[in-house]
Protein backbone atom coordinates (compact mmCIF):
# COMPACT_ATOMS: atom_id res chain seq x y z
CA UNK A 1 0.00 0.00 0.00
CA UNK A 2 0.66 3.64 -0.44
CA UNK A 3 0.56 6.09 2.07
CA UNK A 4 1.50 9.97 2.67
CA UNK A 5 2.39 10.88 5.92
CA UNK A 6 3.06 14.66 7.18
CA UNK A 7 4.66 15.42 11.14
CA UNK A 8 4.63 19.10 12.24
CA UNK A 9 6.32 21.09 15.16
CA UNK A 10 8.84 19.17 17.54
CA UNK A 11 8.45 16.22 14.85
CA UNK A 12 9.07 17.94 11.46
CA UNK A 13 11.97 20.28 12.69
CA UNK A 14 13.72 17.63 14.31
CA UNK A 15 12.74 15.02 11.53
CA UNK A 16 13.83 17.81 9.07
CA UNK A 17 10.27 17.13 6.66
CA UNK A 18 7.15 18.00 6.80
CA UNK A 19 5.86 15.54 4.20
CA UNK A 20 6.62 11.94 2.79
CA UNK A 21 5.44 9.26 0.69
CA UNK A 22 5.33 5.75 1.64
CA UNK A 23 5.04 2.05 -0.07
CA UNK A 24 5.07 -0.48 2.28
CA UNK A 25 4.36 -4.13 1.87
CA UNK A 26 1.34 -4.75 3.71
CA UNK A 27 -2.03 -4.43 3.01
CA UNK A 28 -3.37 -2.93 6.47
CA UNK A 29 -1.18 -1.75 9.01
CA UNK A 30 -1.98 0.05 12.93
CA UNK A 31 -0.57 3.08 13.81
CA UNK A 32 1.64 1.75 16.63
CA UNK A 33 3.16 -0.63 14.14
CA UNK A 34 3.84 2.24 11.61
CA UNK A 35 5.74 3.56 13.98
CA UNK A 36 7.49 0.65 15.18
CA UNK A 37 8.58 0.64 11.67
CA UNK A 38 9.58 4.12 11.40
CA UNK A 39 11.64 4.07 14.78
CA UNK A 40 13.91 1.27 13.58
CA UNK A 41 14.99 4.25 11.05
CA UNK A 42 17.63 6.18 13.37
CA UNK A 43 17.67 7.06 17.34
CA UNK A 44 16.26 10.48 16.40
CA UNK A 45 13.05 8.90 15.08
CA UNK A 46 12.67 6.53 17.81
CA UNK A 47 13.28 8.88 20.61
CA UNK A 48 10.30 11.37 18.62
CA UNK A 49 7.89 8.65 18.38
CA UNK A 50 8.78 6.34 21.08
CA UNK A 51 10.09 8.61 23.64
CA UNK A 52 8.36 10.97 26.33
CA UNK A 53 6.57 13.28 24.34
CA UNK A 54 3.17 11.02 23.43
CA UNK A 55 3.09 11.67 19.78
CA UNK A 56 -0.62 12.02 18.81
CA UNK A 57 -1.72 10.39 15.28
CA UNK A 58 -4.24 11.75 12.87
CA UNK A 59 -5.45 9.24 9.92
CA UNK A 60 -7.23 11.37 7.28
CA UNK A 61 -7.36 14.07 9.50
CA UNK A 62 -9.10 12.08 12.65
CA UNK A 63 -7.21 11.96 15.69
CA UNK A 64 -6.76 8.27 16.31
CA UNK A 65 -4.79 5.94 18.76
CA UNK A 66 -2.84 3.37 18.62
CA UNK A 67 -4.72 1.04 17.54
CA UNK A 68 -6.38 2.33 14.25
CA UNK A 69 -6.18 0.48 10.99
CA UNK A 70 -4.15 2.51 7.72
CA UNK A 71 -5.11 0.99 4.09
CA UNK A 72 -3.84 2.20 1.05
CA UNK A 73 -4.03 5.78 -0.11
CA UNK A 74 -4.02 6.95 3.69
CA UNK A 75 -3.13 10.30 4.93
CA UNK A 76 -0.90 9.52 8.31
CA UNK A 77 0.09 12.66 10.51
CA UNK A 78 2.20 12.67 13.68
CA UNK A 79 2.27 15.57 16.05
CA UNK A 80 3.46 16.74 19.51
CA UNK A 81 -0.11 17.00 22.05
CA UNK A 82 -1.46 20.32 20.38
CA UNK A 83 -1.29 23.84 21.80
CA UNK A 84 -3.57 26.20 20.39
CA UNK A 85 -6.21 28.62 21.75
CA UNK B 1 -21.55 29.21 11.12
CA UNK B 2 -18.02 30.26 10.47
CA UNK B 3 -14.67 28.50 11.01
CA UNK B 4 -11.63 30.41 9.46
CA UNK B 5 -7.94 30.02 10.23
CA UNK B 6 -6.01 32.92 8.97
CA UNK B 7 -2.55 34.84 9.42
CA UNK B 8 -4.40 37.93 9.61
CA UNK B 9 -6.01 39.64 12.28
CA UNK B 10 -9.59 39.79 13.08
CA UNK B 11 -12.21 42.28 13.94
CA UNK B 12 -14.72 40.99 16.80
CA UNK B 13 -17.34 43.91 16.18
CA UNK B 14 -16.78 42.70 12.61
CA UNK B 15 -18.02 39.41 13.45
CA UNK B 16 -20.54 40.04 15.90
CA UNK B 17 -22.60 42.53 13.57
CA UNK B 18 -22.26 39.87 10.74
CA UNK B 19 -23.68 37.40 13.48
CA UNK B 20 -26.50 39.58 14.23
CA UNK B 21 -27.30 40.91 11.04
CA UNK B 22 -30.72 40.15 9.45
CA UNK B 23 -32.14 38.52 12.62
CA UNK B 24 -33.65 39.47 16.10
CA UNK B 25 -34.09 36.32 18.45
CA UNK B 26 -30.48 36.66 19.51
CA UNK B 27 -30.43 37.74 23.45
CA UNK B 28 -26.92 36.72 24.36
CA UNK B 29 -23.69 37.02 22.81
CA UNK B 30 -20.51 35.55 24.54
CA UNK B 31 -17.40 36.21 22.90
CA UNK B 32 -14.08 35.17 24.01
CA UNK B 33 -10.61 36.61 22.42
CA UNK B 34 -7.57 34.74 23.23
CA UNK B 35 -4.21 37.09 23.21
CA UNK B 36 -0.42 36.89 23.25
CA UNK B 37 0.78 37.34 27.04
CA UNK B 38 4.26 38.77 27.54
CA UNK B 39 4.83 36.76 30.12
CA UNK B 40 4.55 33.01 30.03
CA UNK B 41 6.12 30.56 32.36
CA UNK B 42 8.34 33.08 34.03
CA UNK B 43 9.95 34.51 30.73
CA UNK B 44 9.21 37.59 28.64
CA UNK B 45 8.20 36.36 25.33
CA UNK B 46 9.12 38.80 22.52
CA UNK B 47 6.93 36.36 19.87
CA UNK B 48 4.88 33.76 19.70
CA UNK B 49 4.07 31.75 16.59
CA UNK B 50 1.60 29.33 15.60
CA UNK B 51 1.75 26.03 13.22
CA UNK B 52 -1.17 23.94 12.20
CA UNK B 53 -2.21 21.14 10.05
CA UNK B 54 -4.05 22.86 7.25
CA UNK B 55 -6.62 20.38 6.34
CA UNK B 56 -7.38 18.95 9.71
CA UNK B 57 -7.61 21.97 11.66
CA UNK B 58 -10.90 23.27 9.72
CA UNK B 59 -11.93 20.15 10.03
CA UNK B 60 -11.56 19.63 13.99
CA UNK B 61 -12.83 23.05 14.45
CA UNK B 62 -16.30 21.91 13.04
CA UNK B 63 -16.51 18.90 14.65
CA UNK B 64 -16.22 20.56 17.96
CA UNK B 65 -18.71 23.65 16.96
CA UNK B 66 -21.36 21.03 15.53
CA UNK B 67 -20.75 19.63 19.16
CA UNK B 68 -21.69 22.76 20.80
CA UNK B 69 -24.81 23.24 19.02
CA UNK B 70 -25.65 19.64 19.20
CA UNK B 71 -25.57 20.28 23.41
CA UNK B 72 -27.03 23.88 23.87
CA UNK B 73 -29.25 26.33 21.87
CA UNK B 74 -26.69 28.25 19.53
CA UNK B 75 -28.15 30.19 16.93
CA UNK B 76 -24.81 31.20 15.43
CA UNK B 77 -21.02 30.19 16.20
CA UNK B 78 -17.62 32.24 15.22
CA UNK B 79 -14.34 31.17 15.45
CA UNK B 80 -11.46 32.29 14.16
CA UNK B 81 -8.03 31.43 14.96
CA UNK B 82 -4.51 32.99 13.66
CA UNK B 83 -1.53 30.92 12.68
CA UNK B 84 2.15 32.32 11.68
CA UNK B 85 3.90 34.98 13.95
CA UNK B 86 2.60 37.04 16.21
CA UNK B 87 3.87 39.98 19.13
CA UNK B 88 2.81 40.49 22.35
CA UNK B 89 -0.87 41.23 23.04
CA UNK B 90 -1.78 40.88 19.52
CA UNK B 91 -4.85 38.43 19.19
CA UNK B 92 -4.76 34.68 18.58
CA UNK B 93 -8.02 33.28 18.81
CA UNK B 94 -11.61 34.30 18.55
CA UNK B 95 -14.73 32.25 19.61
CA UNK B 96 -18.05 33.98 19.81
CA UNK B 97 -21.29 32.24 20.31
CA UNK B 98 -24.91 33.61 19.81
CA UNK B 99 -27.96 31.91 21.85
CA UNK B 100 -31.84 33.19 22.92
CA UNK B 101 -30.14 32.50 26.46
CA UNK B 102 -27.42 33.81 28.22
CA UNK B 103 -26.47 30.37 29.94
CA UNK B 104 -26.29 28.68 26.40
CA UNK B 105 -24.11 30.94 25.21
CA UNK B 106 -21.68 31.00 28.14
CA UNK B 107 -21.81 26.63 28.34
CA UNK B 108 -21.04 26.70 24.56
CA UNK B 109 -18.47 29.27 24.58
CA UNK B 110 -16.07 27.66 26.98
CA UNK B 111 -16.85 24.34 25.57
CA UNK B 112 -15.77 25.42 22.10
CA UNK B 113 -12.11 26.82 23.51
CA UNK B 114 -11.71 23.90 25.98
CA UNK B 115 -11.69 21.73 22.79
CA UNK B 116 -9.89 23.84 21.16
CA UNK B 117 -7.15 23.65 23.30
CA UNK B 118 -6.94 20.02 23.43
CA UNK B 119 -8.53 18.76 20.11
CA UNK B 120 -7.40 20.78 17.29
CA UNK B 121 -4.19 20.63 15.84
CA UNK B 122 -2.18 24.23 16.43
CA UNK B 123 1.08 24.27 18.14
CA UNK B 124 2.53 27.89 19.67
CA UNK B 125 6.62 28.12 19.72
CA UNK B 126 8.14 31.06 21.97
CA UNK B 127 11.02 33.15 21.10
CA UNK B 128 12.50 34.38 24.67
CA UNK B 129 15.95 35.49 25.50
CA UNK B 130 17.15 32.03 25.84
CA UNK B 131 15.72 31.21 22.03
CA UNK B 132 12.83 29.45 21.04
CA UNK B 133 10.87 26.66 22.83
CA UNK B 134 7.65 24.46 21.71
CA UNK B 135 5.25 24.53 24.41
CA UNK B 136 3.85 21.55 25.86
CA UNK B 137 -0.04 20.39 26.61
CA UNK B 138 -1.27 21.72 30.40
CA UNK B 139 -2.69 19.31 32.20
CA UNK B 140 -5.06 21.88 33.37
CA UNK B 141 -6.43 21.97 29.60
CA UNK B 142 -6.88 18.37 29.65
CA UNK B 143 -8.93 19.09 33.13
CA UNK B 144 -10.99 21.74 31.72
CA UNK B 145 -12.13 19.41 28.49
CA UNK B 146 -12.62 16.54 30.80
CA UNK B 147 -15.17 18.12 32.88
CA UNK B 148 -17.42 18.67 29.43
CA UNK B 149 -17.59 14.42 28.99
CA UNK B 150 -21.25 13.32 29.69
CA UNK B 151 -21.48 10.17 31.46
CA UNK C 1 -12.36 48.95 36.04
CA UNK C 2 -15.27 50.85 34.11
CA UNK C 3 -19.54 51.01 35.33
CA UNK C 4 -21.34 52.85 33.28
CA UNK C 5 -25.48 53.51 33.22
CA UNK C 6 -26.23 55.49 29.99
CA UNK C 7 -28.81 55.82 27.33
CA UNK C 8 -26.66 55.22 24.27
CA UNK C 9 -25.69 52.73 22.87
CA UNK C 10 -21.85 50.77 23.11
CA UNK C 11 -19.13 49.69 21.07
CA UNK C 12 -17.69 46.88 22.34
CA UNK C 13 -14.24 46.81 20.05
CA UNK C 14 -14.01 50.57 21.81
CA UNK C 15 -14.16 48.96 25.68
CA UNK C 16 -11.97 45.57 24.92
CA UNK C 17 -9.48 48.09 23.09
CA UNK C 18 -9.38 50.66 25.95
CA UNK C 19 -8.91 47.47 28.29
CA UNK C 20 -5.93 46.41 26.36
CA UNK C 21 -4.32 49.77 25.90
CA UNK C 22 -0.51 49.68 27.44
CA UNK C 23 -0.73 46.05 29.01
CA UNK C 24 0.54 43.12 27.85
CA UNK C 25 -0.48 40.54 30.65
CA UNK C 26 -4.03 40.05 29.43
CA UNK C 27 -4.55 36.45 27.96
CA UNK C 28 -8.27 36.17 28.32
CA UNK C 29 -10.99 38.71 27.38
CA UNK C 30 -14.32 37.08 27.19
CA UNK C 31 -17.46 39.79 26.80
CA UNK C 32 -20.77 39.37 26.96
CA UNK C 33 -23.50 41.50 25.15
CA UNK C 34 -27.05 41.42 25.86
CA UNK C 35 -29.77 42.07 23.21
CA UNK C 36 -33.55 43.06 22.52
CA UNK C 37 -34.85 40.03 21.46
CA UNK C 38 -38.33 40.36 19.11
CA UNK C 39 -39.83 37.34 20.61
CA UNK C 40 -40.84 37.35 24.56
CA UNK C 41 -43.13 34.57 26.39
CA UNK C 42 -44.23 33.97 23.30
CA UNK C 43 -45.29 37.79 22.35
CA UNK C 44 -43.41 40.12 19.52
CA UNK C 45 -41.62 42.98 21.68
CA UNK C 46 -42.03 45.78 19.84
CA UNK C 47 -39.97 48.04 22.16
CA UNK C 48 -38.15 47.32 25.87
CA UNK C 49 -38.02 50.39 28.17
CA UNK C 50 -35.21 49.99 30.74
CA UNK C 51 -35.95 51.30 34.44
CA UNK C 52 -33.14 52.43 37.23
CA UNK C 53 -32.20 53.40 40.60
CA UNK C 54 -29.63 56.03 40.31
CA UNK C 55 -27.07 55.81 42.53
CA UNK C 56 -28.01 52.55 43.86
CA UNK C 57 -27.86 51.03 40.59
CA UNK C 58 -23.81 51.66 40.15
CA UNK C 59 -23.31 51.38 43.60
CA UNK C 60 -24.47 47.93 43.59
CA UNK C 61 -22.78 47.36 39.65
CA UNK C 62 -19.37 48.37 42.20
CA UNK C 63 -19.88 45.86 44.63
CA UNK C 64 -20.94 42.94 42.17
CA UNK C 65 -17.68 43.58 40.57
CA UNK C 66 -15.59 43.99 43.31
CA UNK C 67 -16.94 40.27 44.47
CA UNK C 68 -15.84 39.01 41.15
CA UNK C 69 -12.62 40.69 41.52
CA UNK C 70 -12.08 39.09 44.80
CA UNK C 71 -13.06 35.76 43.83
CA UNK C 72 -10.90 35.56 40.57
CA UNK C 73 -7.84 36.85 39.32
CA UNK C 74 -9.56 39.88 37.29
CA UNK C 75 -6.93 42.08 35.52
CA UNK C 76 -9.83 44.39 34.40
CA UNK C 77 -13.45 44.81 34.17
CA UNK C 78 -15.92 46.91 32.21
CA UNK C 79 -20.11 46.76 32.80
CA UNK C 80 -22.31 49.12 30.66
CA UNK C 81 -25.89 49.07 31.26
CA UNK C 82 -28.58 50.63 29.16
CA UNK C 83 -31.65 52.50 29.77
CA UNK C 84 -34.42 54.18 28.05
CA UNK C 85 -36.05 52.93 25.28
CA UNK C 86 -34.88 50.27 23.05
CA UNK C 87 -35.87 48.50 20.21
CA UNK C 88 -35.30 44.58 19.16
CA UNK C 89 -32.27 43.36 18.16
CA UNK C 90 -30.46 46.74 19.90
CA UNK C 91 -27.87 45.88 22.73
CA UNK C 92 -28.99 46.20 26.60
CA UNK C 93 -25.36 45.68 28.72
CA UNK C 94 -21.95 44.92 28.09
CA UNK C 95 -19.62 42.92 30.67
CA UNK C 96 -16.49 42.27 29.78
CA UNK C 97 -13.62 40.77 31.88
CA UNK C 98 -9.65 40.93 31.47
CA UNK C 99 -7.53 37.56 32.67
CA UNK C 100 -4.41 36.07 32.66
CA UNK C 101 -6.44 32.90 31.57
CA UNK C 102 -9.56 31.85 30.56
CA UNK C 103 -11.29 30.13 32.97
CA UNK C 104 -11.07 33.37 35.15
CA UNK C 105 -12.07 35.15 33.15
CA UNK C 106 -15.47 33.16 31.81
CA UNK C 107 -15.98 32.71 35.43
CA UNK C 108 -16.04 36.21 36.83
CA UNK C 109 -17.87 37.32 33.11
CA UNK C 110 -20.71 34.65 33.99
CA UNK C 111 -20.95 35.78 38.02
CA UNK C 112 -21.60 39.48 36.99
CA UNK C 113 -24.10 38.99 34.45
CA UNK C 114 -25.60 36.17 37.38
CA UNK C 115 -25.48 39.17 39.95
CA UNK C 116 -26.34 41.97 37.52
CA UNK C 117 -29.52 39.93 36.97
CA UNK C 118 -30.94 39.58 40.33
CA UNK C 119 -29.54 42.23 42.24
CA UNK C 120 -29.19 45.57 40.18
CA UNK C 121 -32.20 48.09 40.62
CA UNK C 122 -33.31 48.10 36.91
CA UNK C 123 -36.68 47.04 35.55
CA UNK C 124 -37.92 46.24 32.22
CA UNK C 125 -41.25 46.76 30.38
CA UNK C 126 -42.17 45.61 27.40
CA UNK C 127 -44.22 47.01 24.49
CA UNK C 128 -46.14 44.18 22.47
CA UNK C 129 -49.42 44.17 20.54
CA UNK C 130 -51.33 44.30 23.43
CA UNK C 131 -49.65 47.01 25.63
CA UNK C 132 -47.05 47.31 28.04
CA UNK C 133 -46.49 45.38 30.44
CA UNK C 134 -43.37 45.07 33.49
CA UNK C 135 -41.32 42.10 33.14
CA UNK C 136 -41.33 39.61 36.16
CA UNK C 137 -38.01 38.11 37.98
CA UNK C 138 -37.48 34.81 36.24
CA UNK C 139 -36.34 32.15 38.63
CA UNK C 140 -34.13 30.65 36.55
CA UNK C 141 -32.12 33.67 37.07
CA UNK C 142 -32.40 33.75 41.13
CA UNK C 143 -30.94 29.64 40.79
CA UNK C 144 -28.05 30.57 38.63
CA UNK C 145 -27.05 33.22 40.83
CA UNK C 146 -27.52 30.42 43.76
CA UNK C 147 -24.99 28.65 42.43
CA UNK C 148 -22.29 30.91 43.16
CA UNK C 149 -22.83 30.97 46.48
CA UNK C 150 -19.81 29.92 48.41
CA UNK C 151 -21.00 27.41 51.26
CA UNK D 1 -37.78 61.09 61.79
CA UNK D 2 -37.58 62.78 58.65
CA UNK D 3 -36.94 60.50 55.60
CA UNK D 4 -36.86 60.49 51.66
CA UNK D 5 -39.12 57.47 50.18
CA UNK D 6 -38.41 56.18 46.20
CA UNK D 7 -40.53 54.25 44.43
CA UNK D 8 -39.37 52.42 41.02
CA UNK D 9 -41.14 50.67 38.24
CA UNK D 10 -44.72 49.17 38.71
CA UNK D 11 -45.03 51.11 41.96
CA UNK D 12 -44.14 53.99 40.61
CA UNK D 13 -46.77 53.81 37.98
CA UNK D 14 -49.37 52.96 40.30
CA UNK D 15 -48.82 55.28 43.13
CA UNK D 16 -47.94 58.12 40.93
CA UNK D 17 -45.33 59.46 42.74
CA UNK D 18 -41.69 59.27 42.22
CA UNK D 19 -40.63 60.31 45.40
CA UNK D 20 -41.67 61.71 48.56
CA UNK D 21 -40.16 62.76 52.21
CA UNK D 22 -41.96 61.51 55.15
CA UNK D 23 -41.95 62.78 58.67
CA UNK D 24 -42.68 60.31 61.30
CA UNK D 25 -42.53 60.35 64.69
CA UNK D 26 -40.58 57.36 65.82
CA UNK D 27 -36.81 57.78 65.94
CA UNK D 28 -35.92 54.53 64.14
CA UNK D 29 -38.19 51.90 62.24
CA UNK D 30 -37.95 48.45 60.93
CA UNK D 31 -38.74 48.54 56.83
CA UNK D 32 -41.79 45.92 57.95
CA UNK D 33 -43.48 48.35 59.92
CA UNK D 34 -43.03 51.77 57.03
CA UNK D 35 -44.40 49.18 54.89
CA UNK D 36 -47.43 48.82 57.18
CA UNK D 37 -47.39 52.27 57.73
CA UNK D 38 -47.81 53.03 54.48
CA UNK D 39 -50.40 50.04 53.79
CA UNK D 40 -53.30 51.87 55.58
CA UNK D 41 -52.72 55.09 53.00
CA UNK D 42 -55.19 53.21 50.61
CA UNK D 43 -56.36 49.73 49.56
CA UNK D 44 -53.95 50.62 46.10
CA UNK D 45 -50.79 50.96 48.75
CA UNK D 46 -51.49 48.06 50.77
CA UNK D 47 -51.56 45.89 47.63
CA UNK D 48 -48.71 46.88 46.29
CA UNK D 49 -46.64 47.08 49.46
CA UNK D 50 -48.27 43.65 51.09
CA UNK D 51 -49.74 41.50 48.19
CA UNK D 52 -48.19 39.09 45.60
CA UNK D 53 -45.62 41.46 44.40
CA UNK D 54 -42.34 40.42 46.67
CA UNK D 55 -41.71 44.28 46.82
CA UNK D 56 -37.73 44.48 47.95
CA UNK D 57 -36.89 47.42 49.84
CA UNK D 58 -33.30 49.43 49.92
CA UNK D 59 -32.05 52.01 52.92
CA UNK D 60 -29.48 54.16 51.40
CA UNK D 61 -28.90 52.44 48.00
CA UNK D 62 -28.49 49.03 49.92
CA UNK D 63 -30.96 45.85 49.21
CA UNK D 64 -31.92 45.17 53.02
CA UNK D 65 -35.10 42.67 54.70
CA UNK D 66 -37.64 43.52 56.36
CA UNK D 67 -35.83 43.30 59.43
CA UNK D 68 -33.62 46.76 58.58
CA UNK D 69 -34.09 49.97 60.44
CA UNK D 70 -34.65 52.93 59.48
CA UNK D 71 -33.12 56.21 61.61
CA UNK D 72 -33.10 60.02 60.66
CA UNK D 73 -31.83 61.24 56.71
CA UNK D 74 -32.07 57.69 55.42
CA UNK D 75 -33.06 57.70 51.87
CA UNK D 76 -35.69 54.50 51.67
CA UNK D 77 -36.86 52.65 48.19
CA UNK D 78 -39.81 50.18 47.18
CA UNK D 79 -39.56 48.47 43.99
CA UNK D 80 -40.36 45.34 42.66
CA UNK D 81 -37.75 42.04 41.97
CA UNK D 82 -35.67 43.42 39.39
CA UNK D 83 -35.35 42.67 35.89
CA UNK D 84 -32.19 44.18 34.31
CA UNK D 85 -29.58 42.67 32.17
Amino acid sequence: MKIKIFDFARLKETWKFSSEDLELPDAELSLLKLKGLLAKRSEVWQKMLLGSLKVRGAINHELVDDQALIVDGDEVAFFPPVTGG
Amino acid sequence: MKIAVQSEDFDLNFELTRMRESRKDIGALVSFVGLVRDLNDGDTVSQLTLEHYPGMTEKALQTIVLDATSRWAVLDATVVHRVGSLQASEQIVLVAVASAHRDQAFKACEFIMDYLKTQAPFWKKELTASGERWLDDKDSDHDAQQRWQLP
